[in-house]
């Protein structure tokens, strides 16, 4: 366990007051303190929107990059370092709309980052548009007769894209929310984290009393974790009740275990191999 | 004169065309013999009509040649499309099957001979054993250069291509070709690669360890020879990702934890990684991009070549930042250019960009300098100790040059603290005015050194009263059309550009100064290095030779719109 | 029923001898011919790749746009026009890899277009490299290891998003692909048809004997369209047996019927609203 | 000098900034003043620090000025920040509450008033009947203000405001500012709106039927606006997508099946447009794109201003190929661009970009000449009676302008073939030399006819011997600095350019010869404008005036850096 105030940022804190923002940077400082993960081994990506400023607002490595394109850059990072532990904050604009096809394909690929996706199902930073897990007929300025498309499932389809750790949490459940990151950063692979974060600014369809209406933690005792037909099922819950917690868990090697590169040292720390470079390029005359 | 001679394979996509190439580039690369090979095919995978022009000379050439001494049919198409490029008493080999005739049509029975063989597979070797033999060539190298291809193989293999390989040579012993030389023994004059070829071993030699692509012609081979060197023993990891802006970001992800990255694309991709370009150059992340670039616009043609693409990589993504922009001309120079590029961008912070083209990354080229491999890699980034306090580390410290020190995430104390945004020194988000300023004026005053680094332009009979300028793949056409102006007795030199950004103005400025004619070379319609040097040293071209068309400049023809 | 000599184009077809997509194009004419829609009606919209050349060979409007964007260029012009039969040809790269997020999105949208992915399992035009579809496994010149990632299941990760028609064909059996196309545009709604397709240039792995062994017609009399959990087990069949037909299909309004301004006309044909413009321009007058 | 007063309201987002200011305007508007009004905040939803500056006076002005007269603190942040802005004799006016005094500093209990009308939430309305006090304004024309905007809610309201208004009124009637003035009753001199709001309108009077968008600041409001307008019963369809590429790519779409479409976007969406700024070229599919520009690299400064795109818009994409670029400096301009890039796009079938910015998109202006709706819209396509066989209908037929008819889909018998491939007359890929060279030229032929089509730059004293050259929003700013700088004696004058590419280069190039300086004053670090001067004109500025830290253009500061 780390001092949690070491996690703490000098800086400004710009989200709005009463925003479910603060209950998931708390629960991700405390996830980090009980892992003992100090800040200089921790990577956060996000990017850009209300959830993308996370990193702003935790002591640990940052990098803050382009709307939508947090997946891919974490990626790289734990290629070149897979000693970092690396999270994602991202936002339901972010990651499900303008980032959509990197989360697919990070799912496909499994590498071993933990990814917080503060869904407040609207675009907060650009000011109250629909997000792809806006309601049905959500009425918004730039949807004045109401959202018509589907809500964006991430869990469903994380499952039907083969994730192996999917989990909910809620920002008012801090202390589950911690569980779930630490759990999400100890899982070898992609751990998506679907977070139900109410937005006091611009949605005032899913707010606090909304979720704590509905949401309920799955029973870690009897809730079998493996069994993707029921976590498929699980899935569907929302409009009645909102399951919360690891709602699946699977095995299967991350990206990084695949590369034989990566066996050893991180990428980042392995001497240049400058005699099978020479090599390479004599066999070339050789070849020749 | 010496020995400059054109042999073009042409046929189906599938029919041999590559391997009928190989023999025969790879017999007179053992000879001592500069050879030279452009690729020619359409965005398709079988079908259709494709060719291989290989140049054979005695010293460098690095273009093709506009006329056909000798022309390898494999089918009726391939007679009918190309018989009036040959040059006066050139022949076209074609099987005796076909039943072209002609004065010009030198028959044989090459699907017969290989059966004769021992089977139709061997009709390459036939072809390209007649072919040697026409060319006077002896049958030994050839039988050398099928041992070192098959001698892992099943003996048979071996066997039945010997045996086509003598049965196409005694097939043309009494014919005689015009071009026929006397082969004499000599080492090879390099090693022989393709322009991808030497991107991917360029950036090897760098220490890239880190690449993420997604397929797009004329880049993939890059990636393709990355991956497979990579496989020999090299801490390299090579990634096929869902699409290019998911290529360019994990680039810059993996650059940002410390390795050196790159990732190679061409047009329509290299629009999707704009916005990656300056969250790289805000960010101060080291990256290297090669755009292969294709004739446009959009999909344009997959398969041919262009120069189109230097003003678009000049001033792609918004806002304006230092980058560099190189585009070698030779695989030397791109061998070397890669090494460069890496190395300058990271310790400018900034991206880099390099610039090849179709033509260049599918022709066969012979290196007339070996590729070396530096000692060390020298690198750009700090570690606590040489940070004086590193809990108050400032990734974006404002120096007097730009360059901020740049620590590493997870290497030490220092905590690196990034943003896409505008920043202040320590790395978080500000909007302030004067920060702003600081930032934006600390990124480019880095400019000045930059440009500093920038190789002038390699001159080329530079003092001659009419300059011929030019960038990139098109090198090679150009010095040649120079050689031949010359000859035609006009003083004509001409400029090559490999570094074109920073743009080194002053030093162009001087060597352009009171030229008569300025002649822009360029694979496009505006004369974009040309509307550069007007726009950076106010010194106007005085004329354009532009090709636009999809494919290679070929020196004479230059010559000859020149004389126009 | 229109003479289908009529979707004969005249140009040079360019897929190699052998390729799945002929079956796909024959079964393209087929439908459209017995649904009598006139090639002057139709258009068929396509991205890069083998299959995105498909267009070229049947004689209808055509665009033939950008890798993986096929999907926003249909549903600009179907917006514009709902008077057109609107095709879309797209591949797996194209479709679930470039184009992944207009995937996802247009299924939320679900707009009254059909979607014909010519699925090989690998890129046929940039000569074989692995795509989202390949198999574990799959070697390559670019995957020399082998591919990693999960497959991209289409099936499941439409049904998981909502999608209101889901198929699937195999290029080999014409005659059920036609009708899979007839009813796939006779749906109000996205269709999607994923189209198992050998390539015979790249793909030794999923070759037409493959398919063959596996694939089984779904029992129209018995097989309960409108199942969603029967069709989500049905499509995680593949390595034994692969189910062809509709897996799944629902009603939900269309993406045009939610729209106001397409009540009436199609966009295109409507009248400008001169009037209308200068009350509003007027207003602003008098607002202020 | 006549009126020229600025008001600056500031305090935290969320405190009722625009409130005050919209009262304030409006008031002035309606008195016949001419107001302009500048909103600057930070990049989130509460909290910060924001202010709204307005300026009212008694000649049209497009600029915001230097100083302040008077400072409406809503909080004690914005008195520390602001207050060194104050004109000699300038007030603020804060809440007695808050406690600052000070020579300047008037206080009014602005809370314990709007509690006394009925409740805090009129607090705004105190404090802006307090400043037209101030300003020697009649209150009855705020009360009509009140009546227009809460006349048609409960009366509750009305009561509360009405009183709110009298109180705020009669607590500052012995108040002294210098700056109050006698007011006339004048009929407005024209409608009063946001940059946003014109370039929507201007869209709308062009008949655009489709926009697609992905939200992003500045860009987002003009969908907003087309969104409402949208619903007042006009056949305009407004999605927003999944991302910018969806939203480029859904354009074209619709574009190509006949109606005329947009979208609008800012700096990294617009990178993720280039792609498909590509296809809409070689597709020769009419398209209008807005990039609404912000401060980069990357994310920049989401809510700051700039004029750095203007190269990468020239630029973007891979290959070469037409395209029009417009930068309209006023709210009329605006309107009037709109409708001429969906006009001209339509014509040639080519793109038309048009810039605008932060501080363009978000400042409020008056009109000064009516919002004219056409009575018809010209259209360019062809209908089967026009062509003479549809059955053999050819997209892309070679023409002398280089303007091939274009049919639409699904609107006759003539089929309509499109790639974004190379391809011939007949729309099919094609890959030979003569078609691309033909395509490639009938493409660019349209430059000729398009140039033709380029306002020249609108020349203020364009005879003077000094030239600030500019374009895009700073045109208020500029025009009010050569006010300044000839009432100090100078012989200066302005070039304010609206249609910039295809660059009008010879008429440019004789206004600008003989000049002694040439001034750029641009919102970028390289004086983006004067580089594509000298690069088509050959003419070299003089001089650079540049700004690039977020902030709008000043008049008088622009002067005090030309007196440099
Ligand atoms: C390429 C690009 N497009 C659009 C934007 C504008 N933008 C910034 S944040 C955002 C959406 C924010 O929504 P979400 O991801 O849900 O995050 P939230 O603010 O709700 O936490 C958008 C559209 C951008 N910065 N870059
Ligand atoms: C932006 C962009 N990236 C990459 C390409 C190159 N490219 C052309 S087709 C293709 C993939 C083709 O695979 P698929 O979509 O499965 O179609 P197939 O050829 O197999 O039918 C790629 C990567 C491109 N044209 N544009
Ligand atoms: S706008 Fe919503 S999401 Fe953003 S900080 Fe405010 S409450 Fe949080
Ligand atoms: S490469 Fe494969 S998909 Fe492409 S045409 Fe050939 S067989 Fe068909
Ligand atoms: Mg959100
Ligand atoms: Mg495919």
């Amino acid at each position: 366990m780390i001092d949690i105030s070491r996690y703490d940022s000098t800086f400004e804190n710009k989200w709005c007051p009463g925003c479910g923002n603060f209950g998931i940077l708390q629960a991700m400082k405390h996830a980090l303190s009980s892992l003992t993960i100090p800040p200089e081994k921790v990577l956060i990506v996000s990017g850009i929107g209300q959830a993308g400023k996370t990193p702003h607002f935790i002591r640990c490595n940052m990098f803050h990059g382009l709307h939508g394109r947090a997946l891919p850059v974490a990626t790289g990072a734990k290629v070149a370092n897979h000693d970092l532990t690396v999270l994602v904050s991202s936002g339901d604009g972010d990651c499900y709309g303008e980032g959509g096809n990197h989360f697919i394909h990070a799912i496909r690929r499994n590498p071993n980052i933990t990814l917080l996706v503060h869904n407040n199902q609207v675009y907060g930073l650009t000011k109250g548009q629909a997000s792809p897990t806006s309601s049905i007929g959500m009425i918004t300025k730039l949807q004045p007769h109401g959202v018509h498309q589907t809500p964006f499932n991430p869990i469903l389809v994380a499952l039907s894209l083969g994730a192996t750790f999917v989990a909910r949490g809620f920002s008012g459940k801090i202390q589950q929310l911690s569980q779930l990151i630490q759990q999400g950063i100890q899982h070898r692979g992609f751990s998506i984290i679907d977070i139900c974060q109410p937005c006091v600014s611009f949605n005032s369809i899913n707010t606090y009393p909304w979720y704590q209406k509905r949401i309920y933690e799955l029973d870690e005792a009897t809730h079998n974790r493996s069994d993707l037909k029921h976590a498929m099922e699980l899935a569907t819950e929302w409009e009645e009740r909102i399951p919360l917690g690891i709602i699946y868990q699977s095995q299967r090697p991350a990206f990084e275990d695949t590369i034989d590169a990566l066996k050893t040292l991180p990428l980042v720390k392995q001497e240049t191999q400058v005699d099978q470079l020479r090599t390479i390029m004599n066999n070339e005359h050789k070849r020749n | 004169m010496g020995i400059d001679i054109s042999i073009q394979i042409g046929g189906e996509a599938g029919q041999g065309i590559q391997t009928v190439g190989q023999l025969l580039s790879l017999v007179c690369q053992k000879a001592g013999l500069y050879v030279f090979a452009i690729n020619d095919y359409e965005s398709r995978v079988r079908g259709g009509e494709s060719f291989l022009q290989l140049r054979i000379a005695d010293r460098p050439i690095d273009a093709p040649y506009h006329r056909l001494h000798l022309l390898i049919a494999l089918d009726r198409k391939a007679y009918d499309l190309h018989k009036s490029e040959l040059d006066d008493g050139g022949l076209v080999m074609i099987d005796t099957e076909i039943g072209v005739e002609g004065d010009s049509v030198f028959t044989l029975p090459i699907n017969a001979l290989a059966k004769q063989a021992g089977g139709l597979i061997t009709a390459n070797t036939v072809a390209a054993s007649a072919c040697i033999g026409l060319l006077g060539g002896p049958l030994t190298l050839l039988n050398e250069v099928l041992e070192d291809l098959f001698g892992k193989k099943e003996k048979s293999v071996m066997d039945k291509n010997l045996m086509a390989a003598s049965l196409g040579f005694k097939a043309v012993q009494l014919a005689k070709f015009q071009w026929a030389f006397s082969w004499q023994e000599k080492e090879p004059k390099g090693i022989m690669l393709d322009g991808a070829q030497s991107i991917a071993l360029g950036a090897l030699a760098s220490d890239c360890r880190f690449a993420a692509f997604y397929p797009m012609s004329p880049a993939t081979a890059i990636m393709s020879y990355l991956v497979s060197y990579g496989q020999k023993g090299l801490p390299v990891v090579v990634e096929q990702v869902e699409d290019e802006i998911a290529a360019v970001n994990m680039a810059i992800g993996a650059s940002f934890a410390g390795v050196r990255s790159m990732t190679a694309t061409s047009g329509g991709g290299f629009c999707l990684m704009t916005e990656g370009l300056g969250l790289a150059a805000i960010s101060e992340t080291p990256l290297v991009i090669v755009n292969a670039q294709r004739p446009g616009p959009a999909t344009g043609m997959a398969t041919r070549t262009a120069q189109a693409d230097l003003l678009f990589a000049i001033y792609a993504s918004q806002d304006e930042f230092p980058r560099f922009i190189f585009a070698p001309g030779t695989i030397n120079e791109a061998y070397d250019t890669m090494q460069k590029a890496f190395l300058l961008s990271e310790k400018y912070q900034v991206p880099s960009i390099v610039l090849v083209d179709h033509f260049f990354n599918t022709s066969l080229y012979i290196a007339d300098k070996p590729f070396q491999v530096p000692d060390r890699i020298e690198r750009f980034y700090v570690t606590d100790q040489e940070i004086s306090n590193p809990a108050s580390y400032l990734r974006f410290q404002v120096t007097p040059d730009g360059i901020s020190p740049r620590a590493l995430p997870c290497n030490g104390d220092a905590l690196v603290l990034v943003t896409g945004n505008e920043h202040s020194e320590d790395g978080h988000n500000s909007e302030a005015i004067d920060v702003r300023i600081a930032m934006a004026d600390k990124r480019m005053k880095k400019i000045a050194a930059m440009t500093k680094e920038m190789k002038p332009p390699e001159s080329y009979y530079g003092d001659a009263e009419m300059l011929l300028l030019g960038w990139g793949s098109s090198k090679g056409a150009i010095r040649e059309a120079v050689d031949i102006l010359r000859k035609y007795g006009m003083d004509a030199g001409c400029l090559h550009f490999v570094d074109i950004w920073p743009f080194p103005a002053q030093i162009v400025a001087d060597m352009l100064k009171k030229k008569k004619r300025i002649v822009m070379v360029e694979g496009n319609m505006t004369a974009q290095l040309g509307r550069i040097i007007k726009e950076q040293t106010g010194i106007a071209y005085t004329h354009t030779l532009l090709k636009y068309d999809g494919r290679p400049f070929y020196p004479q023809k230059i010559v000859d719109q020149f004389m126009q």
